[in-house]
Formats: C-alpha cells, structure tokens, sequence
C-alpha cells in the first residue's frame, strides 16, 4: 500500500493569504502538494460549515488564513472571523472533533517563506495524526444506514 | 406569588398590555403556559417550582403577537431572552411589560428595561450548577471519548427540531436547514448529518445562548443538546467576557469584535 | 386639600419652629396635612455611615407605613430626611432583589409608589398658585437663599433644579416680594454632619456662608433644612468665637417668610424660637 | 448545458517544466460538460487570447478556465478577452498552476495531479458562475468644497491648480473661518490674518473656483463621480453685481447693538454688514432677523444711501443644482460656549471667557485693538487665570476626548497676555500639558521659563464672583491635592473643541458617517484618514477632529490630491462582487427575518432597512437590504446570516461549497 | 460584572469598593476637582483625590492609610466631588463603605472616635426610641466621648426656646424598628 498522502484544503482571503503564497511561487520556495487552495475575499466569508462539509468529503487536514489583524483589506472581516474560530474550535473540542487536523493562521502578503512553512508543519502534522479515519467511519456508516433504509 | 396576580390584573385593567403570558397549573399537575386577556380570569396564574419554561419564545409568535401590548411572567433566563430579542429587533421594549420573578421564585417589581438591566447585571449568569458539572465531566474526556459519546448521542436525533421549536432564540422564518442551495445540512435524520445540524445550531446560538436549557427538555429522545449551547455560552464568557442578554444594546459575540480578542491557537 | 406629611425628628425638637411654619402656612392656605401614622426616624446621616440596609430599612418603613394609609404624596420638610426618603427610593427601584432583602427586614411590603415633595416643590404647587391677593406685608428684604447640599445633590437621583446655581428657592422669594441676591455659597456645606462631633469645622464652614451673605448685604438667610439652620442659628456662638466677629445676621425658613408676609405673626412661624434674633416682621 | 472550455499554459517552462501541462488538458477535456480543453506555450501572448476567443465563438463556450498564473496578474486580461469574444467576463475564472503549483512543487506526477484538481474546482465553480454587469460610473470633474475656513480654502486652490473646477460653499457672509479670528498663531506668534488673507484673495480670483458664500447645501444624491447637489444660495438682500462694497449702508444703519458673532459678541455690529474688513468677498449682506425693515415693515436707510441701488429687500432664496464628482467636507469645528460650565458661572461673569473671546481682546483688529481688558470694566486684569481642559476630557460632560489644540493656544494666551501687561500675572490649572509637534513644547517650555507662567497642575472645583473680583477655587495635585485660591480678575477656559452645530444634520444629508461626538467619521483610522466610508466624500480639517493649522492643512491638501486622482480618469468600473439579500413572494418578502447582525458586521454601512408595508401604510415586515453603491464585497454579512438570506456574487454560498465537493472527491 | 475582574488584586480594598458599591478607583485621573471643591479638604490628612490614588495602587500599605485615615470620618457626604466629578466617580458612597470597613477592621482613627461615637449614639436613640431623642443623644454622647462640658451652653437655651424635649417621644410598635436594628446591625455584625 502507497504511503498515506493526505488530503488537505485551505480557504484563504484573497488580500493576504492568497497573494502571499503567490509570493511564495515567485520565491520558488517548495511546499508539500497535498495542499489545494479556495480563494474568498476575505476571512469574514468562510462558513463554519464549509470546515465541516471539508471532514465530511474526506479532507485530512484543513487549514484557514487570512491577514493578521488590523490589516484586513475590509477593516474588520478577520477580526469577525477570529472570534467564529474561538466559538468553533470550542465547539469541536467538545464535540470531540480533532482540531489537530486544522490549522488557523494569519499570512500576510509579504510572508511567502511562512505560506510554506505553515503548509509543511501542517501536512507533516497530518501525516503523523494518519487518516481521519473516525470521522470517515462515521461518515461511511451513514451512507450504509441509508443504504439499508432505501 | 400574589403580587404577579394583581400585577398582571392591574396591567389588564388599566389595559397597558392585552395579554399576560405566564403560567397556569395542567390537568396532570404539570405548569404549562397560560394567556390571559381578562383581568378575571388572572387568578389561574401560577409561580412555583414547576415553572421552567422559557415563556420568551412566545414573544415573537404572530398568535401572540397579534393581541397587541404583553405582560409575560419572566425568571432570569425569560428576561435574558427579552434582552436578546429586543437587541436583536425581534421585540420592542415598548411593547412588552415585565412580572418579574426573582430566582429565589420572589416575584420582583421590574419598572422598565433599565431596572430589568439592572437586575439581571447582579445575578449570576453562569449555567445552571446541574449543567455544569455535567459539562465538567464531559470536558475531561479524551478526545476520541467526547467524540463516541457525542456520535451515540446524536445518532438518535429523528431531526423533529423540537429543540429549535422551544428556542426563543431561534426565530428564523427560514431555518439553514430549510436550504437546499447549497443543501447544507442533509434532509434525512442520520449519526453524520444529525452531527452537523447540531454543531450548525450551537453555533448560530454562539454567545447567544442565554442558558435556559429548553433545547434540551424539549428533545422527545431525550438528547442533551443544551449541553452544546451551554459550552459555548461559558466560552463566550470566558473569551469575551460577556453573557448573552444582559443589554438591550449589545450585539452578540460573533457580530461584534474587540480588536485585542485573545486566543491561543492562530498561528 | 390633603396631603401627606413626614416632618422627622428635627421637627418634633430643635426645628419646632420650623414645624409651627409649615402647619401655619397649611392651615392659611387650608391644606390638611397628614402624618405618617407611628413615623419613625430615617436613620440620617449615622445610619448610611455605619450601616448600608439600616440606612434603607428604616426610610423604607416610613415608605411602606405612608403606602399601608393610603399617601399617595407626602410632603418631607427636613431636606436631610428628604434624601433619605428619596435616595431609598431609587436605591431599591434600581435593585429589585435589594428591595425583597428590606422588605424582608421590615417584614412590610414596599413598593415604591409614594411621591415624595420637598418644601419648595410643595409651596410651587400649593401656595404660589393661591396667593393672590394674601400678601398683605411683602417680604420687602434682600435674601440671600441658601440651599444647603442635600436640595440639589446628587442632582442625577433627585431630579430637582440645578446643582449648580438652584433657583426655585430665588424665584418663591420674588414672589413674595423679596429681592434674591447673588449668593455664591448656595450649595456650599455647612457642616451638618459633623455638628456635634466637630463644632470647630462646622463653625468654619458655616461661617463662611454667613460671612458671604453679610458681605453682600443680605438681610436674612433664606433656608429650607433645619440642619441647615441649626448650624446657622444655634451654633452662631461658636461661628462668632471661631470668625472672631459678632455677625447678627438672622436664618429663616422659607415658609416663615411666606408666613409673614401673608400676615402670620412672627410667634405663629415660631421666629421667638430662634437663637439669633430676627428683626424681621 | 454548460459547455466550458479549458486553457492550460505552460508560461513558457514556468509550468510545464514541473506540470505535465498536455495531459491536465487532455485529462480535463473528458469531464463532463468541458466542451474544449487544450494546452498552449503563452495564454497571455496576443495569439494565446486569440485562441481562447477563437475557442469561445466556435463551441460555443458558456464558461472558461484559465489555467495559468495567478489571478491576481491576469484575470483582468482573460476577462477582458473573453468579453471581446462576446462571453460575460465573470463567466471566466483562472486556475493558479504557476504560483501556487509548479513554482512551489517538485516535478513529479503528484504535481500534475494537484494542477489538474485546481482545474477542476474552477470547472465546477465556472459552471453555477452567474453573468454579472460591470458597475460602470462616469466622473463629472467639478469638486464640491464644503468648507471655507482654511482647510477649505487649502482643499479649493489645491484641486483648482491642478485645472478642475472647484465650487466652494461657506454658510456664513465671508470666507476664512476661525483661522480669521485668531489673533497669532503658535508657535511662532505670527499674525494669523497676516497669512490667511492673501489666499482668500486668490480663492475669489482663481478662474477655476465658484465661490457660493452665504450658502449652504440642501441635499445630495448619487454616488461617486455621479453626485447631484442642492445648494441653497440664502438672499443677502444685495445685487451683488451693482454692490461695490463701499460700505456706506452699513455705517448708516440704524441698528447697530446687534452682538457681533465675529467677536464672540464682544462688539456689535448694524444689521446690513461685512463680518470683518477683509472679509472675502467683501460686500454687506442684510441680517433678516435683526434688519428694522423686516421686523417693522420700514426704514429701507441702506436703499436710501445706497448709491449703485443695489439693495433688494424682496430676494428671495435661490436653490441651485449642481453636477459634480467629489466632495471635500471642510466644515470645520466650534467650542463649547455658555452654559456649558456651570460652576464656573460661564456665561454669567462677564469676566470669564472663552478661548476665542481671548484671541479677539489680543487681535490688533479686535474690539479693543488688541489690549486685554476686562469685559466687564474696561479694566486691565493684572491677575488672569487660564482653566485648561474646560470640557474636554470630562465624560460627566460627554466628552471623553482631548480636543488637542488647548495645550498649545492655552501657553499661547498665557504668553500673549504677558507681553502685553508686562506686570500682570498669569496662572494655568491643567492636568496634562500636550504639546506634541514641531517645536510645540518648546514654546510651552518659553512660557513657563521665559514668561513665568504660573502652571498648576490641578482643576478647578468652582469660580464665583465677590467684589468684582473673580474667586477661582482649584487644587494643586503636585502638593499632595492641596486646595489653591486665587482671586482673578479675569478667567479665560480653554472650552472643548466640538462638532460644528449642524455636522450631524450635514452628515446625514450626505450620506457619511459621523462619530458619537458628531465629527465625521474616516474609512480607516491610520490608511484612509482622508477618506469617508462613502466612495467620493473626503474630509480635510477640524471637522474630522479638533485639529489645528498645520493639520487642518495637511491633510487639506490630501484631500484634494484624493479628488485630483479620481478626476484623472473619465470614467470609474467596479466589479459587481457585491452583497444582495434574497427577495421572495408575498407575504414572506425575503427569507430574512431582521435581526440586523448583519448591520453591525457591515465594515461599510452598507445594510439599510426595507420596510414592506400594506396599502395603508402599515409595515408588514422589515428586511436587510445592501447598498450596491456602498458594498464593497468581503462577504462578513454571509457568513454571519443564519438563515442564509444574505449571498454574495462571485462567491456564492452554493459556488463554495460545490468548490470544496469538486475538490475532495475523486473524478 | 466587572471589566477589571482579571487584573484587580482580589484582596485589595479597591477591589472591594468595586464589588460592594460599584465605584472603580481606577477610573479617577487625579484631576483633583474632588478635593478642589471639598468643603473639608483643608482639613483632611487625606484629600479625596489622595484617597483615590493610594486606592489605585492597590496595595496593603496604602490601602491601611486609607482605613486609618481622619478623612473618611471628616467626609460630610455633601456629594459636592460627585456632582463635579469628571468621571462621574460615587465618592461618597465609597466613603460610606470605607467608614464601615475601618470600623469592622478596628483601624478607626483614634483622633475621629469621637466622629463614631456620636453616630453610635445616635442610632442607639433611633434604636431604643424609634425617634431621635436629642437630650438624650447629647448626654449619650458625652458619656461616649467624654466631651462632658460641649454644647453645655446651648442646652439652656434650647430649653427655654422649647427645642428640647425631656422625655422622648416613644413609638407605639417599637418592637418593630427593634426587629429591623436586630436584623440589620446585631445580625449584619457590624455593631
């Protein structure tokens, strides 16, 4: 069996995180590839439940960023999404779900060198923690139940 | 207990309110909500022990609604609920006259908004202490346990949104959950699908929660789901130093923001 | 006309003349006034001093007593018991579980309806509107008024005229023809708490408001508080001995003067009780 | 039937040399729905657009996928091209396989495989891709200026050299603000007229400046570039053609004690007149409210003496439309007066005055040439006391800010009042002394050294008045609190610098937000100072904050540099990436239900409230609604909304969510 | 809830004063209007704004000079430092608090005993007369502070003006105002 590669999605904002990994090209510094990006304007766009329909479709890892506070390109949009994060995290930390599997960041648009650093750590993280396998099984179950039922 | 009947039979007479929403005793025993519009019939009223539900919910029911001006019988978390829906536009301070009752079950002279701040300002807003030892066993789980314990908790939800039904909080005309583009959370009631529904519950009642616990009396199958507002009402505290429904001002935790919100896990 | 009346201890002793104004003026203008049944102290200053519920409890007695007989209104003359009443009032309005915890204590049931009036508020409404054609000697003297601390502060609970430079009590005395000067020390402290216990500092602070009045050619000092004017008038020796001077300047109430000039004679608003004679009539 | 077609480039080697870009192309030319794949050397080389317009018209294409470098370089050219080939540009989205793939991978076959899933996310989010208009804003190139102290005045003369037109709008008979009623200027005492007056002069003569003094605005409409403006022209009761501004109805008129608010009513001034000598422009107008004519129906003195005839008793009021596509607001500040500052007896004691009173009694030009003496005897004070932070900083008073120029006029006075009555002696209460600028607590340091000005550091409790003699009751905190009294003969209070009365009701009428204390309010406190949340509105001056000259100037100048970039262009685009709250049949309206969250997340006040209402007028029910013109797309308000009413264009909530469904799942 | 619950030491008195009448010392930027305008100022070892910084600080030391200070005993609750204060801060409430801690901590101010046992006195004729009996407060008091000649020339007078009464006016439900001493200071403990 090939070594596990896991599968990770990263929802980004548009004025910092996106265009610091366009930074990172342009440096040619490497990164995993595991690693696929989905533009939003900005940190204030991303649905919490984005994050979980990402688990629920198989993803490994997640990670979310935007640019550090007091330097979003909507004034306040990151600092709206700080506070979803706190409540979420929360959440998930008491519902059981491994918040190991996400990582939260700030990346400017100047720290092309972090972009990668955040995506190594990240997807070496996931590689270590291995598939997430608990919330697929429950995933899976559910699609047998239904089987069973229709 | 006497003066919430001649309260509400005062604010009917002088027909400053045309309803009074409070309790009445059951047939079984059992308090359920009462409407009164005559001041006649305010001796049906009740306050004891049995008394737990969050009345609020009514506040934003056209049935209800239609009377015109309501006196409604409000405990702590019943005034913490008018707080929100005033702050939130869904009720009007103007509309509403409060029979408070303290939580030592003492009926309390509420004169106006300002004095209902007030009150609610000096009592504790922490959950009910039963809940939070709860919370406080759950908390020490492993991860994997708090998952399995949840997973098994969860996959008997039939998807009834009897707790969404009992929230007062939860007055959307239109649930999420009635979305089918995308269609967010699934239709049929399964472990997986239930999960989301819960989580996408808890969290549209993040820092909004005021901790009554109805969502979770209210459940047929008996699934702790207050539990999961109520860890994030202590969170909201915790980080953000407020609780839910103590201003007719404030805005909740997640529209508002505080440039030096602390937390330890962004990179 | 019937109204309630709360008149304290100060009016039942040292301000009897203060008292025997009042009723004077309520029976000339034909308002029966009505005590509080079995009244009894509010607790002044030692009480808020030395314990916060007792400060509460015992207005909030007087309160619940004047709302057991039915006084929708009472009149309270001594501006110290005034705020008192009033700031128990809005103590226990403002704090719900408070007011069950005194109820409690004074096992009554307070709820808070009573209005209560000062005496200027009283004579606003009840005298100034009735007295045409009842001057027959008008108050034709230059008054300095003074309005102590407790008529105007704290001006957010009380709600009565301005902390700064009150003028009701000016504008009462215009109307019975007195001319209301500039006067400075309106609202300064005389003392009041410390009469007793600190005669030098009372002397001083008291002094100083004579002083002023003196100074601007003020014929009477205008009060509305017996604490006020036991300071003023019964301490005038101690206030002559620390000034090192001999002021003669008399205090009245401010229903003794209205009293005069719609007629009373001075015995009938009690001016013979004063320590420092008035030559005023 | 979505038919979508599929350009992969290689940039030369940039991609190809580690994405196999020919098999991408090949791999997602077998999706469903892709009618057209191909892979080509330079996508955004002339015959590469070429290829992509040749591509769209021949099959037809309803969406396209760039695959190629990052959006953020040339999604506007592919835009651009697919649009000259007749395609909606927001029907065509990029796949970054440069920056964010074969720049930062090793070749190898996990690297194409990753380029040929980034493909298929934009495949999928290009086939529920909605068409969406441009919004397309011509620019009238006329500024507004509101304003004409000297921030305005700053703003008008820098947007009018740069060759715009300018209309410059002053409420009051004459330009130049309170910078003309100061007597010097810190901090370094020179003649605040002495400067000021040559730019009035050049505002009246600049060819490219419509001066509209006497005048206020009535009304805005529009957005940026687009504004329609009211401006109210009140009758100044002249023909101001025949006027030659000899001056002579004003010398003959009959009333004359009218308080004179160019002097803080320290003189007076007749009914018909020119509010100071060098007033711009300087020709009379008549004051209706105090002019005997029109409170007794005659007299007409003024038309008698007049000898142009220039006098028209029955002007009426004019209002004006105007075009024009930017607004400067200038409007300036004021300071607290009388009755603010009852312990102090403000507005009782002729001898306590206000900052400006002062600059007035030390103005060569002022009621008494420029001597201090007492309002109230004529006399020179020998004792005078200066209260700073007279309502500033005192929340009791509602105004918790620190107004920021009184440190610095304070030491002005202290030292003015000092040269003048050399004997005299000054002394300031204070509690933190501001002095940073430019060489500013140098010249608090001249007073204090120099001058011997007494500071003490301390407020004052109460000021009353005995023997004509002012009683100032303060403290001096350095001395352990201990209780300071001073008999004055003067007192002057550095008062709180407020909003213009007015600011507040001009804010509304233009559309720009203001602060809790009625300032106007900025887009962003340290990168769009200059800026207002409404696109087009800037602000320059005191009307933002107390500021004083050398700010006020400043950022005058921004302002105008502001409007000069915006007038560079004929014609403003604006992506159509905005916010919109679904509507629905009677009697639900919209599946909103009014909670407003929305409304306080809104970085940009772009959330209004729509009111659907019976026939009869009663409101059925309230919604949110975004203003296009102010939305600037950051999606907050989506993500907040519970009922999911709110979406937004180019990132819906169902184009997302199919982009992480493409993006997890296997083809 | 309190904003500075985080920070505040909790065992400072500053922290009591917050918790029991809602007055937050660090609010008070020593502009000093309180004791510019206090009546008494000139007399206090400790003017208002003095009494206010040392609360600042928050240590046990300052907070001892606080309890033992004559101030909080000299303090007339004029309110004249509220009614000008900037911030708005309840002096005199704080006042009330102080006076009744550094009695329960023992730390009165020998040189203001005379201050408390006039007020003892006085509540102790509320207490056992349900009105203020004046004779009998003076001559309690002199028994308290032993001040045994004061206001011995005004007694006389006071007499023969009729302000003086000898035998007090007595409730008729005199248990009552007995039970609310008994609920309020025997059992409040603050006796």
């Amino acid at each position: 069996m090939a070594e596990f590669e896991p599968k990770v999605v990263a929802f980004v904002c548009n004025w910092c995180t996106y265009a610091g990994a366009d930074l990172t090209g342009t440096s040619r510094i490497k990164y995993a590839s595991n690693v696929k990006i989905i533009r939003f304007p900005c940190t204030g766009r991303i649905d919490f439940m984005l994050l979980l329909k990402s688990f629920a479709n198989g993803a490994d890892g997640i990670i979310v960023s935007g640019c550090h506070p007091n330097d979003c390109h909507y004034t306040s949009g990151n600092f709206h999404a700080k506070r979803r994060w706190i409540m979420f995290k929360e959440l998930m930390d008491f519902m059981g779900i491994d918040m190991n599997r996400i990582t939260f960041s700030w990346v400017s648009a100047a720290e092309g060198a972090r972009w990668a650093e955040v995506v190594n750590s990240t997807v070496d993280r996931i590689r270590k923690l291995g598939p997430y396998v608990s919330y697929k099984q429950m995933v899976n179950t559910t699609v047998e139940e239904e089987v069973i039922n229709e | 207990m006497n003066s919430i009947v001649s309260r509400a039979k005062e604010l009917l007479e002088n027909k400053s309110v045309q309803v009074i929403v409070g309790f009445e005793a059951g047939p079984t025993g059992k308090a359920r909500p009462a409407f009164v519009t005559y001041p006649s019939k305010t001796d049906i009223l009740i306050f004891d022990e049995r008394c737990v539900q969050n009345l609020a919910v009514y506040l934003t029911k056209k049935e209800v609604k239609q009377f015109g001006k309501i006196g409604i019988v409000a405990t702590l978390p019943i005034m913490r609920s008018i707080m929100m829906l005033i702050s939130e536009q869904q009720v009007f301070a103007e509309n509403i006259e409060i029979l408070g009752v303290s939580t030592e079950g003492k009926y309390l002279d509420i004169a106006d908004i300002q004095v209902m701040q007030g009150y609610i300002e000096k009592c504790d807003l922490s959950n009910p202490s039963n809940d939070q030892e709860t919370l406080a066993m759950l908390n020490k789980m492993s991860m994997q346990e708090k998952f399995d314990y949840w997973q098994n908790e969860l996959s008997t939800c039939i998807k009834c949104y009897a707790c969404r039904q009992a929230c007062p909080m939860c007055y959307c005309t239109r649930c999420a959950v009635e979305c089918n583009q995308p269609q967010w959370i699934p239709v049929q009631a399964n472990t997986h699908g239930n999960m989301e529904w819960h989580i996408l519950r808890a969290m549209h009642l993040a820092g909004r929660c005021i901790s009554c616990g109805e969502c979770g009396r209210a459940c047929p199958v008996n699934i702790p789901c207050h539990l999961l507002t109520m860890q994030l009402a202590d969170q909201a505290h915790k980080y953000f130093n407020v609780y839910a429904g103590t201003s007719e001002k404030m805005s909740s935790v997640l529209s508002t923001y505080e440039p030096n919100d602390k937390e330890s896990f962004i990179l | 006309m019937k109204i309630g009346v709360y008149p304290g201890c100060s009016l039942t002793g040292s301000a009897r003349d203060y008292n025997e104004s009042v009723f004077a003026l309520a029976k000339a203008f034909d308002i029966e006034l009505v005590q509080v049944p079995d009244w009894n102290c509010c607790g002044a200053t030692a009480a808020h001093n030395l314990n916060r519920e007792l400060s509460l409890s015992l207005p909030a007695r007087i309160l619940a007593t004047a709302e057991k007989n039915g006084l929708d209104e009472i009149l309270v003359p001594c501006a110290a018991c005034y705020s008192r009443l009033i700031v128990t009032q809005h103590e226990l309005k403002k704090n719900p579980e408070l007011k069950n915890r005194i109820n409690e204590i004074i096992g009554m049931d307070y709820r808070g309806t009573t209005k209560l009036i000062n005496v200027i508020e009283w004579i606003d409404a009840s005298i100034i509107p009735n007295l045409e054609g009842k001057i027959t000697k008008p108050f034709d003297y230059k008054v300095a008024c003074y309005y102590g601390c407790l008529m105007v502060r704290p001006n957010k609970v009380l709600n009565y005229d301005r902390a700064e430079d009150p003028q009701t009590m000016d504008i009462v005395m215009e109307k019975i023809g007195a001319h209301a000067l500039y006067f400075p020390f309106k609202t300064e402290c005389c003392g009041a708490g410390l009469s007793v216990s600190r005669t030098d500092t009372v002397s001083k602070l008291s002094g100083k408001i004579i002083e002023d009045a003196v100074h601007r050619g003020a014929d009477t000092l205008i009060v509305a508080c017996p604490m006020c004017h036991s300071n003023l008038d019964m301490r005038r020796p101690d206030i002559n001995k620390y000034w090192k001077s001999d002021f003669k300047l008399p205090v009245m109430y401010v229903t003794q003067a209205i009293g005069l000039a719609i007629g009373l004679t001075p015995k009938e608003v009690g001016l013979q009780r004063h320590f420092v004679k008035v030559n005023i009539s | 039937m979505a038919r979508i077609g599929v350009f992969v480039c290689h940039c030369g080697e940039n991609i190809s040399a580690t994405v196999d870009c020919g098999k991408v192309a090949e791999t997602v030319g077998k999706l469903k729905h892709v009618a057209f794949s191909t892979d080509y050397k330079y996508m955004c080389s002339d015959p590469g657009q070429t290829l992509i317009k040749d591509a769209i018209k021949e099959h037809k294409l309803t969406g396209i996928v760039v695959s190629a470098c990052s959006p953020r370089m040339h999604e506007p050219t592919f835009r651009k091209a697919a649009a000259e080939a007749g395609l909606n540009p927001f029907l065509c989205e990029m796949a970054n396989l440069r920056e964010h793939c074969s720049w930062v991978h090793e070749k190898n076959e996990m690297t194409t495989d990753k380029a040929i899933d980034l493909v298929r996310i934009l495949i999928e989010k290009v086939k529920i891709n909605s068409a969406l208009q441009p919004i397309r804003v011509p620019v009238t190139k006329t500024a507004l200026v509101v304003g004409g102290g000297i921030a305005g005045i700053q703003s008008a003369l820098d947007i009018a050299n740069t060759g715009h037109k300018v209309i410059l709008v002053e409420r009051s008979p004459s330009i130049g603000g309170h910078m003309s009623q100061l007597s010097e200027t810190f901090p370094t005492l020179d003649c605040s007229q002495c400067i000021l007056t040559p730019r009035m002069v050049e505002v009246a003569q600049h060819p490219n400046i419509t001066l509209y003094t006497y005048a206020e605005v009535e009304s805005l409409d529009g957005f940026i570039g687009n504004f329609t403006v009211k401006i109210r022209k009140k009758a100044k009761s002249i023909y101001e053609k025949d006027c030659t501004g000899c001056g002579l109805c004003t010398t003959k008129c009959p009333q004359k004690k009218i308080p004179n608010e160019f002097e803080e009513g320290l003189g007076f001034r007749p009914a018909i007149y020119v509010p100071f000598p060098q007033a711009v422009p300087n020709k009379p107008v008549i004051d209706r409210e105090h002019c005997t004519y029109y409170l007794k129906g005659k007299c007409k003195v003024c038309e008698i003496v007049c000898p142009t005839k220039a006098i028209r008793f029955d002007q009426p009021d004019e209002v004006i439309e105007v075009k024009i596509g930017a607004i400067v607001i200038a409007t300036g500040f004021d300071i607290k007066r009388s009755n603010f500052f009852p312990e102090y007896g403000f507005g009782k004691y002729k001898d306590v005055i206000d900052g400006l009173q002062f600059e007035r009694l030390a103005s060569a030009s002022g009621p008494t040439s420029g001597a201090i003496l007492r309002p109230s005897d004529g006399q020179v004070p020998k004792n005078i006391v200066f209260v700073a932070c007279a309502g500033s900083r005192d929340p009791a008073k509602g105004i918790a800010y620190c107004s920021k120029i009184c440190c610095m006029y304070t030491a002005k006075h202290a030292m003015l009042y000092k040269h003048k009555v050399h004997e005299g002696k000054a002394h300031v209460f204070y509690m933190d002394i501001r002095s940073a600028g430019k060489n500013y607590d140098e010249f608090v340091r001249r007073a204090i050294e120099e001058d011997y000005v007494n500071y003490i550091r301390g407020r004052v409790s109460t000021i009353y008045e005995r023997d004509g003699k002012l009683i100032v009751k303060g403290v001096d905190t350095l001395l352990g609190a201990q209780p300071v009294e001073i008999v004055a003969d003067m007192v002057v209070l550095a008062t709180a610098g407020v909003a213009n009365p007015g600011a507040e009701e001009l804010a509304q009428k233009l559309h720009v937000s203001y602060d809790s204390h009625k300032f106007f309010a900025e887009a962003h406190p340290k990168l769009k100072p200059v800026e207002t949340n409404t696109a087009g509105i800037f602000l320059a001056g005191a009307c933002q904050n107390p500021k004083d000259i050398p700010d006020s100037v400043s950022q005058a100048s921004g302002a105008a540099v502001k409007v000069a970039a915006l007038f560079s262009q004929s014609e403003l685009t604006r992506e159509p990436l905005v916010a919109y709250v679904n509507r629905t049949s009677p009697p639900m309206y919209s599946t909103c239900v009014g909670c407003f969250l929305c409304q306080s997340v809104c970085p940009y006040q772009a959330i209004e409230h729509e009111d659907f209402k019976t026939r009869d007028g009663k409101i059925i029910k309230t919604v949110a609604k975004i203003n296009e013109g102010l939305c600037q797309g950051c999606g907050t308000c989506v993500a907040l909304c519970r009922s999911k009413s709110i979406d937004l264009h180019g990132y819906s909530n169902n184009q997302v969510y199919t982009e992480v469904v493409a993006l997890l799942n296997d083809y | 809830m309190s904003h500075s619950e985080h920070s505040i030491e909790r065992d400072s008195l500053a922290y009591a004063i917050e918790k029991h009448v809602e007055v937050h010392a660090q609010k008070c930027y020593q502009c000093g209007k309180c004791s510019a305008g206090c009546p008494v100022a000139e007399e206090m070892d400790l003017p208002p704004s003095l009494v206010m910084r040392l609360l600042q600080t928050e240590k046990s030391s300052n907070d001892d000079k606080v309890l033992r200070s004559e101030s909080i005993w000299l303090c007339l609750t004029c309110e004249m430092c509220l009614s000008r204060c900037p911030m708005e801060i309840d002096i005199p409430s704080m006042m009330d608090y102080l006076r009744q801690r550094s009695r329960s901590e023992k730390k009165v101010n020998p040189k203001m005993k005379n201050i408390v046992s006039f007020h003892k006195a006085f509540l102790h004729s509320i207490q056992y007369t349900g009105r203020l009996f004046e004779l009998g407060l003076i001559l309690d008091y002199k028994r308290q502070s032993l001040k045994l000649t004061q206001d011995m020339m005004l007694a006389p007078k006071m007499i023969s003006n009729g302000k003086l009464h000898f035998i007090p006016e007595l409730l008729k439900d005199m248990p009552h105002i007995t039970k609310i001493f008994k609920k309020t200071i025997v059992e409040g403990g603050s006796k």
